[in-house]
């Protein structure tokens, strides 16, 4: 019979009708300034850097060794190294990036920069509130607006940042027990003031370290 | 009770007795054309409102159909979008391309506006609700039909484009060729009713027996008059799944693919107001126009009920948009010479088998199955010729 | 914009000079237009509506992503890949990563595998499905299939921005795995999610499968012979509906696929409706590879510890990767010279080689036909200008 | 398909043709045979019809730039200096001729085997340098080969239809030669980096007096 398949599809389409008044699962549409769909926690959108504790420019995990800069495919890292030195969370002398620049408008969040990161410096971001009226300076980040906090990183990323974090507190853990030992073995030859030096100079980046665990 | 009982009837007439009351102010000598003026701003202002309200309804309707919510962003749940959309095209640049026929190019939604407006002149909206009761009512509405084609083929034209070529070539062939059918299949009314006048063919199809009405559409060749207008009554208003003319996937917008800002907007009010004109002959003819479906309702004024068939129609018509795909330019043109055309035909004689034969049983079968049996025979043959079937697929090992 | 003028120059030029050419139409579909898909356009010469003669002109999209990716790290071009065929990304990351692999004698972990498949196959179920949605919306069905297709797609992509983090642009693989391992609860979704695929497949089937104003449509249109679609390099579903049976699934039984107990479609008009359904029965097989392989999925490492991120260099020589993407046959050639990025990089576009017959299906045949046989083709202009 | 049983068969069947094996030291190991151009077409129709090889399907092809390189090497000599024999250094420098290849990767449909890979060399890699067409034999090769001739210029003899593919047809050069030098006229996009910033304002202040308004925001 003519028509049959005719009559058919508009059954299906009929029932569609009625059913996205019914089901929820049919109309998937969010309406979104007033809706948002749950954060994946896998999702990815911009670069950020992490810093510990609560100076931005302290804590700064990112030591200016722009590998990053170098893998970048389509090269929208842009980094210079400082002149100074200045102590990271682990108490190492480092350089640290005079500037950092990313621009958002050519980046293609492809994480190859977080992938090879050996300093877990940067990470992706999931803000994805980026318009800007300015179409040159607007999406070009600096440092400052780079830089986020490791807390924020936690909370975006939990899992992702709970293992980092663990690893790192390892590699503190370790470095702090090496430091140990070497100023047991200075104390062991020299007395007590060489200790007391080696101590006074960690105490203030622990403190600004923040507690990983 | 009693009370509503005794205002339905006015009701019913409120517009009728208003017009009256307004014209009753002014000299006898202006009435005929004051009235006249009165009439056509009633239409144009319920027509308009309506076919706002029709674009907002067909693009909910097509959301929901596609699980979509459609416009819901502009007043509550998106009722003034179509305010909206008004605007919008009122503020867009008014671009004619540089070769084109200006004058023709401006013309053209004008007389398509124009010309489908013309046809509510004849349709009975409701009980004594008629601007022009012509004794060839039906005759006119369906010349004044064809002037959109002479409107539609300006526009391709004129534009001096390549696609709105090939949209207006396809859009004379279709509307000429879907009109034979129209009009075949509206004979059978006339044949039955024995009147060209619209009022005249709803007034015998406005009484009862028991509860059921005498409208065409429940005998067997008012009912296949009635599929066959409908269909032909697509085709003529370009709507899908016979949208060729403008098919949008083919050739861009068709005859109007160079037309933007307020121009277009006037070619969409046309289609849509040629199309609602359609719809209402297809009510006045077969569904009995503004008359009550069941005696007992019979109370409800008289153009509500025309406006609820009016809007059934749209609703299918939204239907059959969002399900189906567009026909190819040969097989819409075998489904009007080789399908509608002798079904419309044959639909004549059974007419007049209908008429001729004593009433009863008998005669409904007699009809049903004259109908049936050439709707497979002819349907079959469309189908026999094209060889298409659902097929059966092997998988290699 | 030089292109298009220049071009329409000469045609014009053309035009005027060969005889009895004054009687035809010529149009150019495209590059804006709404049925080619992108930015493709078609020089089509018309009698009335028949095509008497149809070019392709290609380029419109044209980055030149080989030589881009000649200047990056052989990492470095793994998310360029993700934007050939931006419809299924991790099918082109597979096609890159197995290249790779080929190229510098990488194994892949087990898990790594399975996981390649669940995502390849994934991403052919959504192929599949929107491709469908798009040719009925050449066909003029106001997008209601379309629709149909994107709200499944939408939750199969919510499966991908899960695992990989981004929706389209997923850069997943590795050379030697994969980038990250699955999160807690994916599995099940997924599980969740293919089991509920038939439902939407037969839901399609009730809508598109016997209509009868689809079936005048696409029966008996644009055929191609099994024999053209050999000589002309037709791969994919696309072959397939001209009862060529190809599928690299079967034939290089890359990867894991010969575990898995699947079937594979075969057409026998190559027309229309054929490819269109060649790739509604091939959803159904990859539904069941997808259980087979959910079912199957051993605990393990996800990538190779030996292949490095940073300082991959794979020694001089070239290789040759294949697989089964959802559009046909995706190939990557590699040379290298032992230097961190690749010598020669090659994509295969299944697209651009599928479009070589389009001339051949659409000569007498009507402009409406030839959106329909240009859709069910199932190009991307991503990866036909490349 | 192991290349050293089909290349003998090949050569006994084709009179006169030269074929060379081309070992690819990858894991990959997908050798290939190197044609020489006159008997190329004879060679590849073989492979097509050849009842036991039938490579009915090609499934890609391409290019590859070789440049020619200046080989510098030092050797030691022993001469007459100031009467003395002595070992001095000397350099040599010898000159590699560049070439343009195109590589055919041919698979069975038929007989589900594959692939074979064929190379075809340029003599140089000047304008204008010619290699047989084997779009006659494959249809799949006629927009490979036009891409080919766009991108790398190679022209193709026999080819039915050799346009540029992805270019436009007034551009000139050949984008995917290793010597290729792209032109600074490309659009002003602000960049972290000094280089291109650096060529896009020299660029704009001499072709255009247009300067981009913004300034890039570092």
């Amino acid at each position: 019979m003519v028509g049959e398949g005719i009559l058919k599809g508009l059954a299906e389409t009929a029932r569609n009708f009625f059913g996205s008044y019914v089901s929820k699962d049919r109309l998937t549409t969010v309406q979104y300034p007033e809706q948002r769909e749950p954060q994946i926690e896998a999702t990815r959108d911009f670069p950020f850097l992490v810093y510990d504790g609560a100076d931005w420019q302290q804590g700064m995990r990112c030591v200016a060794c722009q590998i990053c800069e170098k893998e970048c495919p389509p090269k929208c890292i842009y980094i210079d190294k400082s002149k100074d030195k200045k102590p990271d969370a682990f108490g190492k002398s480092q350089f640290y990036p005079a500037t950092f620049n990313i621009d958002i408008s050519v980046c293609m969040s492809c994480q190859i920069c977080v992938e090879v990161c050996p300093f877990d410096a940067i990470k992706m971001d999931v803000d994805y509130h980026l318009s800007s009226d300015n179409r040159f300076g607007g999406l070009m980040l600096n440092k400052q607006r780079l830089s986020k906090s490791n807390e924020y990183y936690n909370a975006i990323h939990p899992t992702e940042a709970a293992a980092v974090d663990a690893q790192r507190a390892e590699e503190k853990a370790k470095l702090d027990a090496k430091a140990k030992a070497a100023a047991d073995a200075k104390a062991a030859a020299d007395a007590k003031a060489a200790a007391e030096s080696s101590l006074a100079q960690f105490a203030p980046n622990q403190s600004a370290a923040g507690d990983p665990q | 009770m009693t009370c509503l009982a005794l205002w339905m009837p006015q009701l019913d007439q409120i517009f009728v007795t208003a017009s009256h009351w307004l014209l009753s102010y002014l000299p006898a000598a202006l009435q005929p054309l004051a009235s006249a003026i009165l009439s056509v701003a009633a239409i144009i202002v319920a027509f308009a409102t309506l076919f706002a309200l029709t674009t907002l309804l067909e693009r909910k309707g097509l959301g929901r159909m596609q699980n979509r919510y459609g416009p819901n962003r502009v007043g509550p749940c998106g009722l003034f979008q179509p305010l909206a959309d008004g605007v919008k095209s009122l503020t867009k640049e008014d671009i004619v391309p540089i070769r084109a026929d200006r004058a023709v190019h401006f013309m053209a939604p004008v007389l398509l506006v124009a010309a489908s407006f013309m046809g509510y002149a004849v349709l009975p909206i409701g009980r004594n609700m008629i601007m022009v009761d012509m004794n060839a009512g039906v005759l006119f509405f369906f010349a004044v039909g064809s002037l959109m084609e002479l409107a539609v083929f300006m526009a391709g034209w004129s534009s001096r484009s390549k696609y709105s070529l090939l949209g207006a070539m396809r859009a004379i062939a279709q509307m000429i060729s879907y009109e034979v059918p129209l009009v075949l299949a509206s004979i059978v009314v006339l044949m039955q009713a024995g009147s060209l006048s619209t009022v005249s063919i709803v007034n015998m199809q406005a009484s009862y027996s028991g509860i059921w009405p005498h409208w065409f559409v429940f005998t067997p060749w008012g009912f296949a008059g009635f599929v066959l207008f409908m269909i032909a009554a697509t085709a003529e208003s370009n709507r899908s799944p016979f949208d060729l003319p403008e098919g949008e996937s083919e050739i861009i917008a068709g005859y109007y693919t160079e037309y933007s800002g307020f121009k277009f907007a006037l070619f969409f009010l046309g289609e849509y107001i040629g199309m609602f004109a359609t719809s209402g002959m297809a009510i006045t003819l077969f569904l009995g126009g503004w008359s009550a479906p069941f005696s007992f309702l019979a109370w409800v004024p008289s153009y509500l009920w025309f406006f609820a068939k009016l809007l059934t129609i749209i609703a299918i018509f939204i239907w059959v948009r969002g399900t189906l795909p567009r026909l190819r330019m040969d097989q819409l043109m075998n489904l009007a010479w080789q399908f509608m055309l002798p079904m419309t035909l044959f639909n004549l004689i059974i007419a007049g088998v209908w008429h001729f034969m004593p009433g009863g049983l008998l005669r409904w079968l007699v009809c049903s199955t004259m109908v049936v049996v050439p709707c497979i025979l002819f349907g079959g043959g469309l189908k026999r010729k094209k060889k298409f079937q659902i097929r059966t697929y092997h998988f290699s090992q | 914009m030089s292109t298009a003028t220049h071009s329409a120059a000469s045609f014009e030029l053309e035009q005027a000079t060969e005889p009895g050419m004054d009687q035809l139409l010529e149009i150019a579909m495209g590059p804006q237009h709404p049925s080619t898909h992108g930015v493709f356009r078609m020089n089509v010469l018309l009698d009335g509506e028949r095509v008497v003669r149809l070019k392709p002109v290609f380029g419109y999209l044209h980055r030149n992503h080989e030589k881009i990716a000649e200047n990056e790290t052989y990492l470095g071009s793994m998310p360029y890949t993700d934007r050939l065929d931006y419809m299924c990304p991790l099918t082109n990351n597979w096609a890159y990563a197995l290249a790779v692999e080929k190229l510098a004698g990488i194994t892949v972990p087990e898990r790594a595998e399975y996981l390649r498949v669940i995502t390849g196959e994934l991403t052919r179920l959504q192929n599949h499905a929107c491709l469908i949605g798009f040719l009925m919306q050449d066909m003029g069905a106001s997008g209601t299939p379309l629709m149909y297709a994107f709200r499944q797609r939408e939750i199969i992509l919510d499966l991908f921005e899960a695992l990989t983090g981004a929706r389209m642009m997923c850069n997943y693989m590795r050379f030697g795995g994969c980038r990250v391992d699955l999160p807690a609860g994916w599995l099940d979704q997924a599980k969740k999610v293919v089991a509920e695929f038939p439902l939407f497949l037969d839901e399609y089937e009730r809508l598109l499968v016997s209509n009868e104003i689809l079936m005048d449509r696409t029966q008996d249109v644009g055929v191609l012979s099994a024999e053209l679609a050999i000589s002309a390099g037709i791969s994919g579903p696309m072959a397939r509906a001209s009862g060529v049976d190809y599928d690299i699934r079967k034939v290089d039984r890359y990867s894991i696929y010969d575990r898995f107990n699947f079937r594979v479609p075969l057409g026998s008009h190559g027309d229309v409706y054929d490819r269109f359904m060649i790739r509604v029965l091939e959803m159904r097989e990859s539904v069941s590879i997808l259980q087979q392989a959910m079912r199957d999925i051993p605990e393990g490492p996800i990538v190779d510890p030996k292949t490095k991120i940073r300082g991959f260099r794979p020694k001089p020589g070239e290789a040759y990767g294949r697989i089964e993407a959802p559009k046909g046959e995706l190939g990557f050639y590699l040379v290298s010279d032992g230097s961190p990025n690749p010598y020669r990089y090659r994509v295969r576009p299944p697209s651009l080689i599928n479009l070589t017959i389009l001339e051949d299906l659409c000569l007498g045949r009507n402009v409406a036909d030839v959106v329909v046989i240009l859709g069910s083709i199932d190009i991307v202009m991503g990866e036909v200008d490349r | 398909m192991n290349l050293e049983i089909v290349k003998p068969e090949i050569e006994a069947n084709i009179p006169g043709c030269h074929l060379e094996m081309v070992t690819n030291p990858s894991p990959s190991a997908q050798h290939s045979l190197l044609l020489d151009a006159e008997h190329a077409f004879a060679v590849a129709l073989y492979l097509r019809d050849a009842p036991n090889l039938r490579f009915d399907f090609c499934s890609n092809v391409t290019g590859i730039d070789w440049p020619g390189k200046v080989v510098a090497q030092k050797v030691k000599v022993r001469k007459l200096v100031d009467g003395v024999e002595q070992e001095v250094e000397e350099t040599h420098t010898t000159t590699i001729p560049g070439s343009l290849e195109v590589v055919y990767h041919l698979y069975s449909v038929e007989k589900k085997h594959g692939p074979i890979i064929l190379r075809m060399r340029t003599q140089d890699r000047e304008a204008g340098v010619h290699l047989p067409s084997l779009t006659p034999i494959w249809r799949s090769a006629e927009l490979q080969e036009r891409e080919i001739f766009d991108l790398f210029g190679v022209i193709f003899d026999g080819h039915p239809d050799l346009r540029r593919l992805l270019m436009w047809d007034e551009f000139q050069d050949h984008p995917m030669r290793r010597d290729y030098v792209d032109p600074d006229d490309y659009e002003y996009e602000p960049t972290a980096h000094d280089e291109v910033l650096q060529r896009a304002q020299q660029h704009f202040s001499q072709a255009n007096p247009v300067q981009p308004s913004e300034e890039e925001g570092r």
